[in-house]
């Protein structure tokens, strides 16, 4: 496997072997109340990723992009978030939408088909997912700039991954960000591949570096330490929202799934990976110090694990039982004002729907 | 619209100037954002002095990146913002087309109504300027097929003053396209109605009527639309009918369709290039809305299906008076 | 192109597969270069196995960014290469749109003739697989519309084998559209014939009558073939004939004048959004060369203009066989 | 005047003095001979540059993008390139069109109106201009891995300004340039506007320092320092060729005229930035230099004057007299292979012009 992507400073609070170190620059004090809670989240959400690939499977999902394997760097970030921040999540950051609130089925809705958004991003400051790679760091960028304008307290944070960071958009906003001294975090999980593409195909040096080269931080955080990860992400959202500008935060971390059902990653990489990332998994981590720390009990694991079939049941059968969309609705929010086109179109599909109905109404 | 000529004469880069102010006072929640539109006001001068007036942190100069450019614009309209875009040229749009059409035109449907996108993308467009390559095109076509925007362009410094003033106004995000050799054209701007007021104002999403004829219609829109009046004028034995689109994304069909139930023929003419152009839009619709009424089949004039050409050349490739009435006559001839 | 069913039935994906083998083959400064395209093979697998065989040199796994991957397309036929890029699916070759259409449209042009921009395009299209979304669109009109690319759809999978390869000849650029939803139909392929000699195959640029008919004609191209073929089946008194356009830019319009003189009644069938679309285009051109031919409108079949709506939704969105035999049966009674 | 962008490393060889100065990576050592060739090169640039803004006032020429005060940063760097490196330079980089051997009236024939073009490419191995900001660093990094493909002993130099590195497709030009090792020279010159905005709106550092980012290096150039910009481009250009990978020079330098012959630079600049900047004058530089130690004199002086009065006369009779093109022309080469359409289209206009041909045939 090649690590050349990781750098010896990554930032890391809890080992792979559930050992609490301390950091010179980072550190974090958490209740173990929060950090169970960050345990059950990330418990959750894999839960979740479970089920919802098994969905996928049953044909009951178009698609899943799964997000094992990044629990840490996606609950750990959300957690570091505030109300008042906003985050621009991308397909797989199933664990950021859960953080942010948003009911397990909206998060299935858009990939069961009834929907492409699924949320109202302004109830969950969660902006809905973004498929194409590199927009929405713009967005937040821009999001950010009117946090500026408003005078507010508050914060944007960009989700992207390896891949995104070849594409014109990530780079501009690394330029507007600066400009606009943008109160904005781009978090970025390298989670080592891009499809089949490794991280050297988009960048030959680590990827945290790239923020120098725009005149802002950039910090390496082990993707699979939650403690860390908030750690890291609770400072830069800090330093965005007192007036410092943007941060560029790299969580080293493993997709350890395919990259969505429609992939066979066995063509293009070793299982052997796989079993050396399955020794870092950010889950038994938090639970190895949790346990050993006396902060949680066999008890608290197990209720989790209730939990977490109730959350599976009910994502069964909320999936199942989501209603179908009628044909027109093809036509619904394509604009907000008046539109005789659509109205036209609208009218025509249900007149010949209506064709079809059996003449004697049955 | 009725012009008292008790109105000034202002060009129509002043009377969108004038817009572009009232909007920026009505509403502190809109902002311009482009390149080069603070100090220097713009290359065309469409924002000269709004910064002065309204600070840098609404008439914002952008880093020279487009698709950074809307982009943020998006984040802005997310936040609350009714971000007002300048896009140089319309030969400089394409870096922030995947913005466009993939999240401007898009957001509002896929955040199933919850989520607004009213950004005005103002793009100065089409030739006769003498200009070198990427500064005299006419992009809209690429516009009006991508469903989820709207797409506006005024004839004449009222129409301008008026429509840019809608665009902002409207939740539905508009790409709003200047006919920049127009920029320097008078006319007289009545700047005391109410643009938002469609007791006062005209719907900028119905074609206009500017010249009524009853042997043929003409359709066009934005710089062509005093061609076609002054092809109309010289036009001696043809009485012609000359339509302003105006809206070329939703394109009002009504109006169209009406006249050529009268008149019998239709010449649509624009700058842009033929194939798959807003004339092909327009010829198809009437043609199939109106087939037992034309008396001769719709015909276009409009720019070859060629890259804009160099500027000795574009004489040629613009459709002009002469052109326009040879069409005419070869419909009447028909 | 004779179909011998001595020849072996396989997928439209294998055929672009055995497409691209020969090309690569044929001429060592071709190029394949796109995302996933090596060791993958490309997500729908038609690069299956390219790179092991010709090398990381001749099938290149490029970055994550689509502008780089045409930007440097460009610069590689600079260098007298013969890129073949991939665009993984048709809603993201929106980065790339400013290169496409400001340079790889223009180049040639702008050499006044010196330098080539053999470059193909290859973008799987439409939709019909329940993906999610821009993984469905049809953007082929912008392509049209823009002067100085050339348009190509196969349909089945002997053009597609043989178009593939003729698009990699042509010294002008081709943005190649592939119907995603047919990659897995089978059909035979005689890959014995050279598809660069125009004795032995159709010329790409020609529209492909498939099935001859009296009654109406039926214009269609990429996905909507099969359908069309399928609904021509099965009407049982009107006489279908069924054209395939297969270039999209240019449009052979005599092929289509020449069916409709015929039979005197043409739809239209395409996914893509109706306005501005290819359908726009052929209903303007044949309503004014067929004018007196013509006994019912033009009619089309489309996609509607929304954004392509999620997947539970898009057999509504789809044009399928019953739409395609309304429009037929409204068209005949007109 | 704003100097955050300029670094205190900036290689310089040449005071603004004339002074001849060392400098630790970097030298250069040239006949006598070829400095008084990079003289000429800067100063019939330079003449054919007020001759065309002449021109331009005249109504002879569309439009006129000056290169004044930028003559060093062209010249020098198009000096160190050998006859199989390959240039891409936008609208501005007449001094390296200049020194690619492409004839004056060439250079001038795209603003003359008459094409979009002007040259032959393949012959002067010299990209044609590029206006959309950005597009041809991509096409460098592409020809340049063609360079590597081929195996041949060559690299390709993408010129761009400083307002072009908020542009994606340059970002991206980096990313492809390492990831496939292309041999190809970023060279930037900052001139410290695009149009009517300052560097720092585009970057908030010194621009040379994103190429660390990227991972390659980054050299910032005294862009007035004819010599200097010559060796830093040379080693960059040998680096290359000798398979190191990418380099970004970027040419600390002023644009002393307006933006084009369109701009009117007083609205946003102040008089006295112009005044600090003739003082760094790239051509009296050198022409000090060469004075003071004797490697040109008078009459040399005189003679490339002479030579300026004889280009000019060039210029200016040829413009008035570059053929018009006819109308069709305007279908020549939009593509290569038979096309039904534009031939269609071709006739149409044919006939059409023909019938305003008097009927008597006079
Ligand atoms: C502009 C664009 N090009 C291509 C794709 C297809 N695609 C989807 S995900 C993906 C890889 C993304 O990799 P990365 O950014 O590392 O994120 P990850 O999937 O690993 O979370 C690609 C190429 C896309 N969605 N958008
Ligand atoms: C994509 C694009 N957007 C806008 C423009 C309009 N424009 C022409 S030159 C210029 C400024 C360029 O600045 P810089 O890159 O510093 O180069 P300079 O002109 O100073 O040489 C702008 C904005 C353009 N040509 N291309
Ligand atoms: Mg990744
Ligand atoms: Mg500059």
């Amino acid at each position: 496997m090649d690590e050349s992507g990781r750098n010896g400073s990554a930032v890391q609070l809890l080992t792979p072997e559930g050992e609490r170190v301390t950091h010179p620059t980072y550190d974090i004090s958490l209740t173990d109340h929060e950090l169970r809670g960050l345990y059950r989240d990330m418990a959750l959400v894999r839960r979740l990723d479970a089920e919802a690939t098994a969905l996928q499977r049953q044909g009951e999902l178009g698609l899943w992009a799964s997000c094992l394997g990044q629990e840490a760097a996606q609950v750990g970030s959300a957690h570091a978030m505030g109300t008042s921040d906003f985050a621009f999540p991308t397909y797989r950051e199933h664990g950021v939408t859960w953080v942010r609130g948003v009911p397990a089925l909206d998060i299935l809705a858009m990939l069961r088909g009834v929907t492409n958004g699924g949320w109202d991003p302004n109830a969950h400051r969660c902006s809905l997912s973004t498929i194409v790679i590199g927009n929405q760091a713009l967005h937040a960028v821009g999001y950010a700039m009117g946090i500026t304008f408003d005078g507010a307290d508050a914060a944007a944070i960009a989700y992207f991954g390896d891949g995104a960071t070849a594409q014109g958009d990530v780079n501009e906003s690394f330029v507007l960000a600066t400009v606009f001294n943008a109160p904005v975090v781009f978090f970025c999980q390298n989670n080592q591949w891009a499809i089949s593409q490794p991280r050297e195909r988009q960048s030959r040096i680590p990827i945290f570096e790239r923020a120098a080269g725009f005149g802002f931080p950039g910090v390496q955080v082990d993707g699979n330490d939650v403690l860390a990860v908030m750690a890291v992400t609770r400072a830069a959202l800090a330093r965005a929202r007192g007036g410092e500008g943007p941060t560029l935060i790299e969580a080293y971390t493993y997709r350890m799934a395919a990259h969505t059902t429609s992939d066979d990653p066995t063509r293009y990489r070793m299982a052997s990976e796989l079993e050396v990332w399955r020794l870092r998994d950010p889950i038994e981590r938090l639970k190895v110090f949790l346990a050993r720390q006396g902060i949680a009990d066999r008890h608290f694991f197990d209720s989790i694990d209730d939990e977490g079939d109730l959350l599976a049941d009910e994502i069964r059968v909320g999936v199942r039982s989501m209603p179908e969309p009628p044909a027109e609705a093809m036509f619904d929010n394509v604009y907000c004002e008046p539109h005789p086109l659509l109205e036209g179109q609208r009218a025509s599909v249900i007149d010949y729907l209506a064709s079809f109905v059996d003449p004697v109404g049955r | 619209m009725e012009r008292t000529p008790a109105h000034p004469e202002v060009t129509m880069a002043k009377a969108l100037n004038d817009g572009l102010r009232r909007a920026l006072e009505r509403d502190a929640k809109t902002l311009l954002f482009g390149q080069d539109i603070g100090r220097l006001g713009g290359v065309f001068r469409v924002t000269d002095g709004l910064q002065k007036d309204f600070g840098e942190h609404r008439v914002i100069d952008a880093p020279l990146a487009e698709s950074g450019i809307v982009g943020t614009a998006i984040g802005l309209a997310m936040r609350g913002y009714r971000p007002v875009v300048e896009m140089q040229f319309d030969g400089f749009v394409y870096p922030a087309f995947d913005q466009i059409v993939s999240q401007v035109a898009k957001i509002h449907r896929r955040s199933e109504g919850r989520v607004i996108m009213p950004i005005t993308i103002r793009i100065p467009y089409g030739g006769g300027i003498g200009a070198v390559e990427h500064h005299s095109e006419s992009p809209e076509a690429y516009f009006a097929h991508t469903a989820g925007l709207r797409v506006l362009t005024p004839s004449d410094p009222q129409a301008a003053y008026v429509t840019i003033q809608q665009a902002i106004a409207s939740n539905d995000p508009v790409v709003y396209f200047e006919p920049k050799r127009r920029y320097w054209d008078k006319g007289s701007v009545d700047r005391t109605i109410d643009p938002l007021d469609l007791r006062e104002v005209a719907d900028p999403w119905r074609a206009r009527i500017l010249r009524t004829g009853s042997d043929v219609t003409i359709a066009c829109y934005g710089p062509m639309v005093r061609t076609c009046l002054e092809a109309a004028t010289a036009s001696g034995d043809v009485s012609i009918e000359v339509i302003d689109l105006q809206s070329l994304s939703p394109l009002d069909f009504d109006t169209i369709a009406g006249s050529v139930e009268r008149t019998g023929r239709l010449v649509v003419v624009h700058e842009a290039s033929r194939t798959a152009g807003i004339g092909a839009e327009v010829a198809a619709v009437i043609s199939e809305r109106c087939f037992l009424s034309l008396e001769a089949p719709v015909t276009r004039v409009t720019g070859y299906d060629v890259p804009y050409p160099p500027s000795r050349l574009e004489d040629h490739y613009l459709p002009d008076l002469d052109r326009v009435l040879d069409s005419v006559d070869k419909v009447m001839a028909y």
